[in-house]
């Protein structure tokens, strides 16, 4: 019989749908068939993946309707061929922790100067269009992170909720790369990191003599 | 990670649930000002749709804490059923406000998307606070509190003024219920999860 | 007769109790008696002002008995003299939306560094006294501004229920002013802003040399 298949990761992109892929074991050659199964806390039903399309092959979707807050799925994977069949570990999923949210968007940077002629670089960004954050639904968090075109360190920023930042202390001449990426307030894991943008210091960038 | 060992009593903890419940009542009640506030800028120009609303709701039947001690007062279990109660008596009403404001003459799009996110939040709320009652009153979840709601034939009414003052004052009672399910509930929080001391 | 009152204001500072003012008309310099009279929603009886001493001349201080929420008062003032008397126009109030606390307290800024030496600036506050967080009645959201001392424009940040702030992007050699108000979670409005409180950033506050 075909060897137990894993699930390999569960990921809500805006808390509202999920979806569960998994890997299928050898088979021996033979064509085998998948079935997700998942049950919920404290329940004996046990139901079938409602969508095995959307997301791909060997993959199940669950949409706003089949997707509950309040409980943890029991999720497994069960393949079958001629020679038999076989099921994966049971994989738990709380909804609210495996929140990835898409990267944001609309990155923008500019370089502008204070008062008394202060030149700093400000850096705004936009939410991912999935996430409902404007109702509050899902809360996110950003980071970014910028470091020298030829340099190897990144410095890492959290800027919590703001979608601003002013970068005050940058040396003149240098070209930098900067991405931002975010995350779900409480649980739940970082996007992707922003395709990476990159801004020139003028060389008269110079901070004024206090 | 969840449950990582398979242990027998794998389940959201009662703070799990009641974080999400008060972070969704809190949204609900968000987004019954905003449509409220919209439909009113939208409709209810000059039209005195309040004076008609006053004192109109098809939940005053329910006794509801109308003060801090009140709510204090009372005991947990009936505070949860209460909130569970008015929440049921809104499924009903909800449903049909996001089909019948389908109706509206040219109501914006604005309206007619938090209409229906209205609902679907709402009964994932209800859906949490049957799993938080169910926890805390022993599996039981008593469902003797609820209020009828007969409000559909004034939602499709022929008269335009008299349809739009029965959305109006729909808005409004949900507008002042769900403020009150969203206190209810984050006084819940801080006196069983917090100990009173958020 | 004296010309009618004005109803001023009405303002609850912890959603527990409510205080309403009215502004006298032209009483041709006769001595002239205010009456407050209120009925609630959906109910008939009229009663009058509990309080005529408490908050001072010309306003009505209604204590916790005397204050409901979700329900709308109907207020109005009568002034009486010899000539006569003469009503105020109603004034509609549900002391769910007076709501405007007193403004946050100990507010206190340290500058701090993370582990790999960077520098932030940490804002700390407590709720105002009088308002009961504690028990879960009243929720505050809280907002932060604060400007370069010799700056114009003040920078706002919305900071949620969270009563800690750290800020990074930070100008080295700057002297900053800082202030915080709240407000209830969904109705009411902001409270005053704090005093004024002032930092200095130590010139040595720069980001690492990149």
């Amino acid at each position: 019989p075909p060897e137990k298949p894993t699930i390999i990761k569960c990921r809500s992109p805006e808390k509202e749908t999920f979806t569960c892929w998994w890997k299928p074991g050898p088979d021996g050659g033979q064509p085998t068939n998948y079935t997700l199964l998942y049950s919920k806390e404290g329940e004996e039903q046990v139901y079938e993946c409602p969508d095995y399309r959307t997301a791909g092959p060997n993959s199940c979707y669950f949409d706003k309707k089949h997707t509950s807050f309040w409980t943890i799925y029991n999720i497994t994977v069960k393949a079958t061929n001629e020679m038999g069949s076989n099921i994966s570990d049971p994989h738990y999923v709380d909804v609210t922790y495996i929140v990835q949210p898409d990267p944001p968007v609309n990155v923008t940077l500019e370089l502008k100067k204070t008062i008394n002629r202060k030149p700093y670089l400000v850096l705004t960004w936009s939410p991912p269009p999935l996430a409902d954050v404007r109702s509050g639904w899902l809360t996110l968090e950003y980071e970014l992170r910028l470091k020298p075109e030829e340099g190897e360190e990144w410095e890492t920023i959290f800027v919590g909720q703001q979608t601003q930042y002013k970068m005050f202390s940058l040396n003149p001449g240098k070209k930098y790369i900067v991405q931002i990426h975010c995350k779900p307030d409480h649980h739940g894991s970082w996007s992707e990191w922003t395709s990476e943008k990159y801004v020139q210091i003028p060389t008269d960038f110079r901070v004024k003599d206090m | 990670p969840i449950c990582s060992n398979g242990s027998v009593n794998c389940q959201l903890s009662l703070r799990e649930l009641f974080d999400r419940v008060v972070k969704l009542s809190h949204l609900v009640h968000f987004l019954s000002s905003e449509i409220f506030n919209e439909f009113n800028e939208h409709y209810g120009q000059g039209r005195h749709f309040i004076a008609r609303a006053v004192n109109s709701c098809h939940t005053s039947t329910l006794t509801t804490p109308e003060d801090k001690e009140q709510a204090q007062q009372i005991h947990h279990e009936d505070l949860l059923n209460l909130v569970l109660g008015m929440l049921r008596s809104w499924n009903d009403p909800l449903i049909h406000l996001a089909s019948e404001v389908q109706r509206i003459k040219e109501a914006p799009d604005t309206i007619l998307r938090k209409a229906v996110e209205i609902e679907e939040k709402n009964k994932r709320l209800l859906e949490g606070m049957e799993k938080i009652v169910g926890r805390i009153n022993s599996g039981e979840v008593g469902n003797e509190i609820y209020s009828q709601w007969e409000g559909l034939p004034s939602l499709q009414l022929a008269d335009e003024d008299s349809r739009l003052s029965a959305f109006y004052n729909l808005l409004h009672c949900f507008h002042r219920d769900s403020h009150k399910i969203d206190n209810y509930l984050k006084l819940l929080k801080c006196r069983l999860i917090h100990g009173s001391n958020c």
